[in-house]
């Protein structure tokens, strides 16, 4: 039962979702709410649809393999600004929060905040400069092997001029 | 109680009038909920004397627009009696096509509004339908479905970026145009005829202090006399000072070497 | 592989989906996909999921019984007597919201608004007379597929008739 309903909350957000969100509304312990997501990551396991964790919240999506089928069907789940935010931070990486800023505006401290929300992004602080990098998720996202910071880069320019 | 008894001497009364006079003992043991009502006519026509009674109306004086809003309110409850709507209905019909006749013989026909019939009422199946959905039974279900969303695939992001560097790059372009023309804007002013200019205003003066909004007109010259002011006050050629910081006059005057 | 594109169309998708539409992506047969289709809809079973037709549409959906766990979580909610008035205007339209009001009472103003801001209806005015219209949205989330009125209603009716 409790599996079932993580599993309808799962699918029902869209987005990624936390144990203490699901535990608001479920009377469960924390491993009852692992282990029922565990069991449903197997169970998914055949499945076009995968469940992964994010900075340690759930997400149910389409595995990468697939979705240059369903584009069609549905719109993006970022906007297009954001996105180029993103790409910016994934080629210069890790970049300071004052040279992104200089770069794309003030629209700055909104997008890191939607793109760590997405799970995209962490900040670091070293002193009193802001480091933005990207997280594990991105490159499971986007399907990158290697976290290669230059071999990442070379995807990324090659592509563009291919 | 009152009210029951009330009701059951207006029947009486109106024995003479009723459609089926040998109803009357029936219609008795309704009101005094003496049997219990299994055929939906009867329960229809049950729920008619009850609602009269619960709501104390006029039995001489009831308005069929309040009352079959009433009525329905008091049916959605017991879905069964679908079929009671169905002959409030034919009533309702009844006596609209009397109160026609009548209003046509008084040639007053403004007044038919009032009990216009809504056109879906006369339709089987449109009646049928709407009666049900009001009694909560409904043709689709509440379903929870997802926000329509996927992910990004790679060459969006690649896009993307091409997109940012493209952007960029003008930015960068509008920026160096933008230094540039300040520079060539400087030029063309030609810094050293400016600073001649304001240095023979202030040697009119004899040494005596100015106040710096003399020496221009308008902002335009204001900023050709600025920079040469700035550069002046730099090399110890001229003073320049203000009375009350920060709002008080500021001055300017000519050093004596 | 069709299986699970399918799935994977049905789950980003989140409306009714028609075979028509599968098949401008996917080079396959109607009786492939109606295999496909049955195929997942067994895989779903033991699910908080089902993947179920409307209207000769497929859409993959919450079952009735996690409905009430994952309310919370759901981008659209809709009450039980919005949906009742939602019905009513279906089976009707266009109707007049003088009309409407006779069948329902004063709560159409707040029944309209809120219909209205979730992309159902329409209102239009003719002269003094606001007339209340479905949208295609309408259409696409219920999965009509025709929109020929007198064919919807004939769909409700029978619905309700079991």
């Amino acid at each position: 039962m409790i599996k079932k309903i993580i599993e309808a909350i799962l699918f029902t957000a869209g987005k990624p979702v936390s144990k203490e969100e699901i535990k608001k509304d479920l009377k469960v312990k924390d491993e009852d709410i692992e282990k029922a997501i565990k069991e449903l990551m197997k169970d998914y396991e055949n499945s076009a649809i995968e469940i992964v964790e994010v900075n340690g919240k759930y997400v149910m999506q389409i595995r990468n393999e697939y979705v240059e089928y369903v584009k069609k069907f549905a719109p993006m789940e970022i906007s297009k600004s954001l996105l180029r935010t993103l790409a910016i931070i994934a080629y210069h990486q890790p970049i300071k929060q004052s040279d992104l800023k200089q770069m794309i505006g003030s629209q700055v401290y909104n997008h890191i905040k939607e793109l760590r929300k997405k799970g995209f992004l962490k900040v670091k602080r070293e002193g009193r400069t802001k480091l933005i990098e990207l997280t594990n998720y991105f490159y499971e996202y986007f399907g990158f092997e290697d976290k290669n910071r230059e071999k990442i880069r070379e995807i990324l320019y090659k592509k563009i001029k291919g | 109680m009152k009210m029951k008894e009330e009701i059951i001497s207006y029947i009486i009364k109106s024995k003479d009038l009723l459609y089926r006079e040998e109803n009357i003992q029936k219609y008795i043991d309704i009101i005094q909920n003496k049997v219990y009502i299994k055929n939906p006519f009867d329960r229809a026509i049950a729920a008619i004397f009850e609602l009269v009674i619960e709501r104390e109306i006029d039995p001489c004086q009831i308005d069929l627009i309040k009352f079959s809003k009433l009525y329905f309110e008091k049916i959605k409850e017991d879905i069964n009696l679908f079929v009671a709507g169905k002959i409030l209905f034919m009533a309702w019909k009844i006596l609209r096509l009397q109160s026609e006749e009548i209003l046509r013989n008084m040639e007053r026909k403004e007044e038919m509004e009032e009990i216009e019939i809504p056109e879906w009422y006369g339709e089987d199946e449109a009646f049928d339908y709407t009666i049900k959905v009001m009694g909560n039974e409904l043709p689709f279900e509440k379903k929870i479905r997802r926000m329509p969303s996927r992910k990004i695939t790679l060459v969006e992001l690649i896009n993307a970026f091409e997109e940012a560097k493209e952007k960029l790059k003008k930015k960068k372009k509008v920026k160096a145009s933008w230094t540039g023309n300040i520079v060539e804007h400087t030029h063309k002013e030609d810094i050293e005829n400016d600073i001649k200019r304001v240095m023979e205003k202030l040697s009119k003066l004899n040494g005596e202090a100015i106040p710096l909004k003399k020496l221009y007109n308008g902002k335009d010259e204001m900023l050709s006399i600025l920079l040469p002011l700035l550069f002046l006050a730099k090399e110890g050629k001229i003073a320049i000072w203000q009375d009350n910081f920060p709002f008080g006059e500021i001055y300017v005057k000519l050093n004596h070497d």
